[in-house]
């Protein structure tokens, strides 16, 4: 099986990629999706930008793709990831995964965010609603734990 | 060797990419941070907390303890916030 | 926040329920999507026939959502439920949780699916390909595993 | 009170509802379940392991200890499978 890896600037579609991975199949039970959003609760964001390292970016989460591969018998996996300006309510990422049950779907697709959160190379500055250029979006602490989880 | 800076790490600096020609006491990716650290107030600033900055060799991610023998790209930057 | 909770015979569409949840928001950080498909791996399934208990069903999914309302800052919650013929391919089941953050979004669909499984009455009985009327699916003891978890 | 039946427990008793009206002595589900096994050889096959059998009292899970008095619909059936 080989998953459908991309890192793209332009907007992605969930429902065109789940369909892309049913497409007649009768052998699939579970098909778990998880979409990050650009997230703006106080109406102060203007636009993430999303750095990336070519080249790394696209070795990197195929490194990860190939070590959930190993960890869960997965029968499809998508994983999109978009870079440059990214409007609030935009995604930004995209993971499917999908098994024949669903304990195995959801695992999957729980350690590939958690792994991308924290291996693969993008960085996230902020573009204030004011004009300004915000912060560099820092890393969590429990983005760390999440990760080191998998390891037990 | 190609070194290159991303996120904060190159607006400290201040540029994205250089050829970089350590000397040959330097042998490490945590020594080569130690080298690039004295030469200007940009990278001083860019390394002033050496432990928190990640490294990848050939876009690999690599520990600091690595040895930078035979590497053709190196880069360095903040911890990752994608996702 | 009201749930959005539907038991129907009919197909339905993960993409537009998504939409529905989204919709212009700017809040949203994390949207999981569980789907859970009618598997016939063999080539020996005609069907599914789903009973359901109707009144109960509508009640105890909005228990099970009620429980995981409580336990989880979430923003929005679908779950839809089909009964009645469903052939091998077809959507039986779907939970999207939406969330700030993607722990908690993860978290809850699989808690839902997990109490879905065990608590909500509904029960399936296999119509084989060679025309004739096979048996009520058996309970998986690893359900009940997946279930107890949540209580510990 | 109204005894509704599903899945294999409808198909073995023969039908999917009846009214019911147990003596006075019959308290709780499970007692319920054994004073039901004795009406004829439907019931006994479907409550043969009374173990494994399900209940809810007006549309809520009851255990069989449950007291069934004032339940104005009770209803039996295997383990949930849906899903």
């Amino acid at each position: 099986m080989t998953p459908t890896l991309r890192i793209q600037s332009a907007p992605f579609d969930p429902a065109q990629e789940a369909a892309r991975i049913e497409n007649g199949r009768r052998d699939i039970g579970a098909i778990v999706s998880f979409t990050g959003l650009c997230r703006d609760e106080d109406a102060t964001l203007a636009a993430l930008e999303l750095e990336h390292y070519p080249g790394m970016a696209e070795a990197e989460i195929a490194r990860v793709a190939a070590e959930a591969l190993s960890r869960w018998p997965l029968q499809a996996l998508t994983i999109i990831h978009r870079h440059g300006r990214i409007l609030p309510g935009e995604k930004i990422v995209l993971v499917i995964a999908a098994a024949r049950h669903r304990g195995e779907a959801f695992a999957a697709a729980e350690f590939l965010m958690d792994y991308l959160k924290t291996r693969a190379p993008f960085w996230k500055k902020e573009h204030r609603a004011d004009g300004s250029v915000g912060d560099w979006v820092a890393p969590k602490a429990k983005d760390d734990a999440a990760a080191q989880r998998w390891r037990e | 060797m190609k070194a290159l800076y991303f996120a904060w790490v190159r607006e400290r600096i201040g540029r994205a990419e250089e050829e970089l020609s350590p000397p040959p006491e330097v042998g490490t990716v945590g020594e080569l941070i130690a080298w690039l650290k004295t030469r200007d107030e940009g990278y001083a600033l860019a390394f002033e907390n050496a432990a928190v900055i990640r490294a990848a060799i050939d876009k690999a991610h690599a520990r600091h303890d690595t040895a930078i023998a035979g590497a053709r790209e190196i880069a360095f930057f903040p911890p990752m916030t994608g996702g």
